[in-house]
């Protein structure tokens, strides 16, 4: 559909634009074809050139024949829509599945070997199914070039599928609107023919990262999994939820149970901040945003994201 | 006609009848989505539903249904009592559409009362234990009777204020339109506690 | 119905002249004047539409480049929310009725004025405390809302923002939008003129009619949804919270059950405001009378139906999609009808090209290209691709602005010396249509293509990739208002300064033109009697 | 606009007889409930609202004895509200 499209990327992309096209030809020869009738008429009979008008009350088979032309033209663009669309649904038992999980404002793949990335790998030539979850709100994941888009609704199973039919690196974007970082809710599709992308699979070094001198490496790599830096800066500017910066050991207000309160920011403070974000909201942030992170992060990742805290000084 | 001012109380007994249908329709309409959501929610979760339904007493809720089309029978009276010219009549029957009305509403503080007394309220802690069937079970039932007792109150208000204007006799044997009027907007609202009454109190 | 050559010259005051009970701007606020009720609704739609269209301005200055340009993602959001409230609820959708249905619906049927006077100001200022409860979310509490127009649940009810305001401003506006409705139906039921059958009844009365059904049957819709909204929020009733069994796609219905027949509310009267300006610059008859009152009830009625089209990546039953997809390309036919009519008008007409003409013109070509890119949409596979982008902003603005604002502009430029008693600048009317258009279409065209290679919309920051024709885009936006401010002044200097106008200076044949310009007070001082058939040039 | 006139008068008893019918026909439905019919308890409680229903539309609200129009706009008023429902149920039931 683009200039750069490319009619291989999935197996979607030639049924969609092949619809695109058979309407854009019909819509463009209407458009064209009124249109010039329209300025040739008004050229012809304009008032200096035929003076006295021509009383027309109507025709009906006229009328007839622009009912049904019209008629039977959108049904032809309703069937080539409609064939186009129906692969989509119809997934291969054999498919591989990938869980992908949205919230406010990242995504998050898990294979079925307990990987967990934030860009999406994929085998190419391959049926791959996307079961897709939501946490917070609705949102939807787009990859134009293979011509896909499936909203995520919160407390309802989705899915998507494609066979990738290309090599390479696709744009993947959120289209329903959730929030202040709607537009940089934004991660690539990676996609590599099946043995690069078995010894990726395989391999999970990637995963356990070396744990290095340097402290809090391992929790910032935790952090950047699960979408923290969406909301909270590490620069002291106010985000959605408040800044790290020189967060740990600082005097929060906090309003809890509609008391406004003073405390200390330490690790037990933190756990339960993760856990149960709504018990103690920050003074000047809003409830409900942050969701609770008790399935995903253990109390070790969390002391690991607050030595890393500690760093941010 | 020169200079006297804009004339634009024209009488038009009909037109504001039409007036008054469409409006009902628009108040039907205004039932109708949450008639909507009703019938899918209700479709989804069946059991809850039904259990849900047993909460809630029928015994009121017929009383409340013969009180309600008693006094649509009053107010419809009313409308041929004012043809046949009998002023104290109408007065009468309407006086007594507005009694059954504040009957109708005190029966509905009890049982809404009842309900918030067991802890069943919308956020209550006893109903966000319950099942999603039932937080929405009774969130519809608070929604829509709430609703309807609203519309109860605007017909009550509706209807006193034509009484006055059958005090003051200008509302008389050929000139009863707005009389017609809150018959019509009294009935609307029994039409729509005649379809509330099954859904929520008879599907156990 | 020939009384072009006999206009009453009386010397009654006229309706801009007249003195009543109350003077100064009470002589306005508080009158049930129709035609002065039609200006009170120009003249805050003016300022509302100058206001939500320096938004719109703004976020295309910010779309200029990606990144941050001018202003926040915050400010953004805030921006294309408010944008498409006031744009939607505030002007496009009241907006024909309104101004030019109040103002001509009783001239153009034979009547003194609408079936329920105070019911009308009743709706103004209905209109008047909607839009500023609407406006007011903006000025205290947590921050301006940020959902968008939709409102989508559940983001509606976790979001921190100011949203009641908004949603009940919405919510009041329904009532305004409703009163209307009513009033104007019973007012073609009772009051057209004698002889003035349904058939002889012009076609912007028609339109009207479609269109206040539509609002009469589709508002309350909305009006519970938003207050469910409320509850939701207020009250913690799981409506649509999938945390309380809520179902976020049955909010999608119900908002979009209005909203789309909302769409027809915006682009009915637009039609019959097309079929008024046609055949009076065409000298002619309009062709088809009978095929066009009867595509504009089949657009109110199957307008009802199709919905589901703005939801086909929602996860709908294959089922529902199939039928809405069909349901949506059927009701363009009427629509099809209407164009092919108007054209066939054309054909042996004499042609006066006059500034509403051109502005017709201009309508049926940026119509065709809204329409027709609907069309796209309404393709299930092809909308898979374009929902939520860039696409469908294009579509939308050709068919909402290029619709029912060409018309809305077209209209006032027909009838403006009817309102005003004065003539406008035509040269300078021209110029600045010339620069709108071109600057319009340089400022929308681009999107199709943003759309086309994936750019999503409510996109505060994009991807290298799309930023050439945002450019182009941008650079539209500030050509348009240039065109804008051009006929705007126009329009407001020669509200004085314009020469005075005659009572029929276009030769329309409809009654609005028997009487003199500016209307007297009373509309006409005897009712006419109507024989013919309304656009009877023979 | 000339005067219509309202010349017709429905006679008190005729309000009674409808009354009547209209609770014996609540009672059924309540006894209807108790009874257990399984799925049919609901469709028998709304086919007896719908005729309640009918009933209070036309004698109370005076649709038989006004012009056709207004039958014919109630009438197009429920039907298009049936379609909006059937329409919705379309994605509710085949999901
Ligand atoms: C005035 C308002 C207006 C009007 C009249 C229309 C008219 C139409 N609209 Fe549009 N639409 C909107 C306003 C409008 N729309 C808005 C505001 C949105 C976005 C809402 C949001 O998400 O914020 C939207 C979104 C929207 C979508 C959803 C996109 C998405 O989010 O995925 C779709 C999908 O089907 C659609 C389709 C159509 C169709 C088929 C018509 C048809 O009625 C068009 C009919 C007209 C023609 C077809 C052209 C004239 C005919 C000819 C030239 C003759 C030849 C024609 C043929 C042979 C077919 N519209
Ligand atoms: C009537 C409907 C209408 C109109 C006319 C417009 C007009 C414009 N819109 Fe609008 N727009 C919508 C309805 C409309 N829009 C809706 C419904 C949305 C969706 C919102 C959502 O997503 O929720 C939207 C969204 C939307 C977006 C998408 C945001 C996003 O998805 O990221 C953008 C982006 O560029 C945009 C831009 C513009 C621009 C530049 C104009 C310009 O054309 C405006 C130009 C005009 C002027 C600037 C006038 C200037 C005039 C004066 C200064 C005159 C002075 C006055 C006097 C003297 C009296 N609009
Ligand atoms: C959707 C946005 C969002 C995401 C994602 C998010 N948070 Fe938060 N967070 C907030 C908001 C808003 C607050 C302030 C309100 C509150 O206290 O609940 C907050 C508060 C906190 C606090 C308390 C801060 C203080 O100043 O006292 C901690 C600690 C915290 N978050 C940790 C995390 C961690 C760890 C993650 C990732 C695993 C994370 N957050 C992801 C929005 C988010
Ligand atoms: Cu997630 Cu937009
Ligand atoms: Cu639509």
């Amino acid at each position: 559909m683009t200039s750069k499209a490319i009619p291989d990327a999935s197996n979607f992309v030639k049924g969609v634009d092949t619809s695109f096209e058979v309407i854009l030809g019909i819509i463009f020869f209407f458009l064209i074809a009124i249109t010039a009738t329209m300025i040739y008429f008004v050229f012809r009979y304009r008032k200096e050139r035929n003076p006295v008008a021509t009383q027309i009350h109507g025709s009906v088979p006229l009328e007839i024949l622009w009912t049904v032309i019209p008629t039977l033209l959108v049904m032809v663009m309703f069937y080539y829509g409609w064939m186009g669309y129906k692969p989509m649904k119809e997934v291969p038992d054999d498919a591989f599945v990938i869980k992908s999980v949205g919230r406010m404002w990242n995504w998050q793949f898990e294979y079925e070997n307990g990987k967990k990335t934030d860009t999406l790998y994929v085998p190419l030539n391959r049926a791959v199914k996307l079961d897709l979850i939501a946490l917070d709100v609705i949102h939807s994941l787009y990859i134009p070039s293979f011509r896909l888009k499936q909203d995520l609704v919160p407390g309802k199973k989705q899915m998507m599928w494609f066979i990738p039919g290309r090599e390479g690196e696709f744009d993947i974007f959120c289209t329903e609107y959730c929030g202040l970082r709607h537009s940089s809710m934004q991660t690539s599709v990676i996609v590599m023919p099946q043995d690069k992308f078995d010894s990726w699979y395989i391999d999970t070094t990637k995963t356990v990262p070396l744990i290095t001198d340097k402290p809090g490496a391992l929790g910032l790599i935790i952090v950047k999994k699960n979408g923290c830096l969406a909301c909270h800066s590490l620069d002291g500017s106010k985000l959605v939820g408040p800044s790290w910066k020189a967060l740990f050991g600082k005097t929060e207000t906090v309003v809890t149970n509609g008391q406004t309160r003073e405390i200390i920011v330490d690790t037990a403070y933190v756990i339960n901040s993760v856990y149960n974000p709504n018990d103690d909201v920050v003074k000047g942030f809003n409830k409900g945003l942050m969701l609770s992170y008790k399935n995903e992060l253990t109390e070790d990742d969390i002391g690991e994201i607050i030595e890393f805290m500690k760093t941010l000084k | 006609m020169s200079n006297h001012a804009h004339i634009d109380e024209h009488r038009d007994d009909e037109g504001a009848k039409t007036g008054m249908w469409i409006f009902i329709f628009t108040e039907l309409i205004l039932f109708g989505g949450l008639f909507i959501v009703y019938s899918v929610y209700r479709y989804l979760n069946p059991a809850a539903f039904h259990l849900a339904a047993e909460e809630l007493d029928t015994f009121i809720g017929t009383v409340n249904t013969v009180i309600l089309l008693t006094s649509s029978m009053t107010i419809a009276m009313s409308v041929s009592a004012i043809q046949y010219q009998n002023k104290k009549l109408t007065l009468i029957l309407m006086g007594v559409t507005i009694l059954l009305a504040v009957v109708f509403m005190v029966n509905k503080y009890f049982e809404w009362s009842g309900k918030i007394a067991h802890g069943i309220y919308p956020g209550s802690p006893t109903l966000m234990e319950a099942s999603q069937g039932e937080i929405l079970f009774f969130g519809l039932y608070y929604a829509m009777t709430g609703l309807h007792a609203i519309h109860i109150i605007i017909g009550v208000a509706f209807i006193a204020y034509v009484m006055r204007l059958v005090v003051k006799d200008e509302v008389q044997h050929d000139n009863f339109t707005i009389l017609e009027n809150s018959g019509l907007y009294w009935h609307l609202v029994d039409l729509i506690w005649i379809f509330l009454f099954p859904l929520f109190y008879l599907i156990t | 119905m020939h009384m072009s050559d006999t206009v009453i010259q009386n010397h009654e005051p006229n309706y801009l002249e007249y003195q009543g009970r109350y003077k100064g701007i009470f002589a306005w606020i508080f009158s049930t004047d129709h035609k002065r009720i039609g200006l009170l609704y120009l003249y805050s739609m003016l300022v509302l539409f100058s206001a939500a269209a320096i938004l719109g301005l703004l976020m295309k200055i910010e779309l200029i480049a990606p990144g941050k340009t001018i202003m926040d993602a915050q400010t953004y959001n805030s921006f294309f929310t408010l944008h498409g409230i006031t744009m939607i609820f505030l002007i496009v959708v009241p907006g024909l009725p309104a101004v030019f249905g109040n103002f001509f619906l009783p001239l153009m049927i034979g009547a003194k004025d609408v079936a329920f006077p105070k019911l009308n100001l009743l709706s103004w200022w209905i209109y008047i405390a909607g839009a500023a409860i609407v406006l007011s979310s903006q000025f205290f509490g947590d921050g301006p809302p940020d959902t968008g127009w939709t409102f989508y649940a559940p983001y509606s009810f976790r979001t921190g923002t100011n949203m009641l305001p908004a949603v009940t401003g919405a919510f009041i506006l329904g009532f305004s939008s409703i009163a209307t409705g009513i009033n104007f139906i019973v007012t073609m039921h009772r009051m057209r003129a004698p002889g003035m059958t349904w058939m002889k009844m012009p076609l912007f009365p028609w339109a009207l009619y479609g269109t206040s059904w539509i609002q009469v049957l589709a508002t309350p819709i909305v009006g519970i949804t938003l207050l469910m909204i409320v509850l939701e929020r207020t009250l913690q009733i799981g409506f649509f919270d999938p945390a309380l069994g809520g179902d976020p796609i049955l909010y999608q219905h119900l908002f979009w059950i209005y909203s789309h027949p909302a769409v027809y509310i915006m682009i009915l009267p637009a039609m019959g405001v097309i079929s008024e300006i046609i055949p009076t610059f065409a000298r002619k008859t309009i062709f088809g009378y009978k095929a066009i009152v009867v595509s504009t009830l089949a657009i109110a009625f199957v307008g009802y139906f199709v919905w589901g089209h703005h939801m086909f990546t929602s996860g709908m039953s294959g089922t529902a999609l199939y039928t809405f997809s069909i349901l949506t390309f059927l009701v363009a036919i009427p629509s099809a009808i209407k164009i092919f009519n108007w054209v066939a008008t054309l054909h042996k007409a004499s042609i006066d090209i006059q500034t509403p003409f051109l502005w017709a013109l201009c309508f049926l070509f940026v119509f065709m290209i809204g329409g027709l890119s609907g069309m796209v949409l309404g393709a299930l596979s092809a909308n898979v691709h374009l929902h939520d982008t860039a696409f469908v902003v294009a579509h939308f603005h050709f068919i909402v602005f290029g619709g029912t604002g060409y018309a809305f502009f077209g209209a006032l430029h027909y009838w403006y010396p009817k309102m005003f008693g004065r003539m406008y600048d035509k040269g300078w009317a021209n110029i600045g249509l010339a620069v709108f258009f071109t600057g319009f279409n340089t400022l929308y065209l681009p999107m199709f293509y943003l759309g086309m290679i994936g750019m999503p919309r409510r996109y505060y920051d994009y991807v290298e990739e799309f930023h050439g024709p945002n450019i182009v885009s941008s650079f539209g936006a500030m050509l348009m208002i240039s065109g804008l401010v051009i006929i705007i002044t126009n329009l407001v200097r020669s509200a004085r300064k314009g020469e005075i106008a005659e009572a029929d200076p276009w030769k329309g044949k409809t009654l609005e033109w028997t009487v003199a310009s500016p209307p007297p007070l009373e509309n006409f001082a005897e009712i006419p009697v109507v024989t013919k058939r309304p656009y009877d040039y023979e | 606009m000339e005067k219509e006139q309202h010349t017709h008068i429905v006679k008190y008893k005729t309000y009674v007889f409808v009354l009547i019918a209209l609770l014996l026909m609540t009672f059924t439905s309540v006894a209807i409930t108790s009874l257990n019919l399984g799925p049919y308890t609901v469709s028998a409680a709304l086919l007896l609202a719908g005729s309640k229903s009918l009933l209070v539309l036309l004698i109370f609200m005076h649709l038989k004895f006004d012009k056709k129009f207004y039958s014919i706009m109630v009438g197009g008023v429920f039907l298009l509200f049936a379609s909006v429902i059937f329409i919705t149920f379309l994605d509710y039931l085949y999901r």
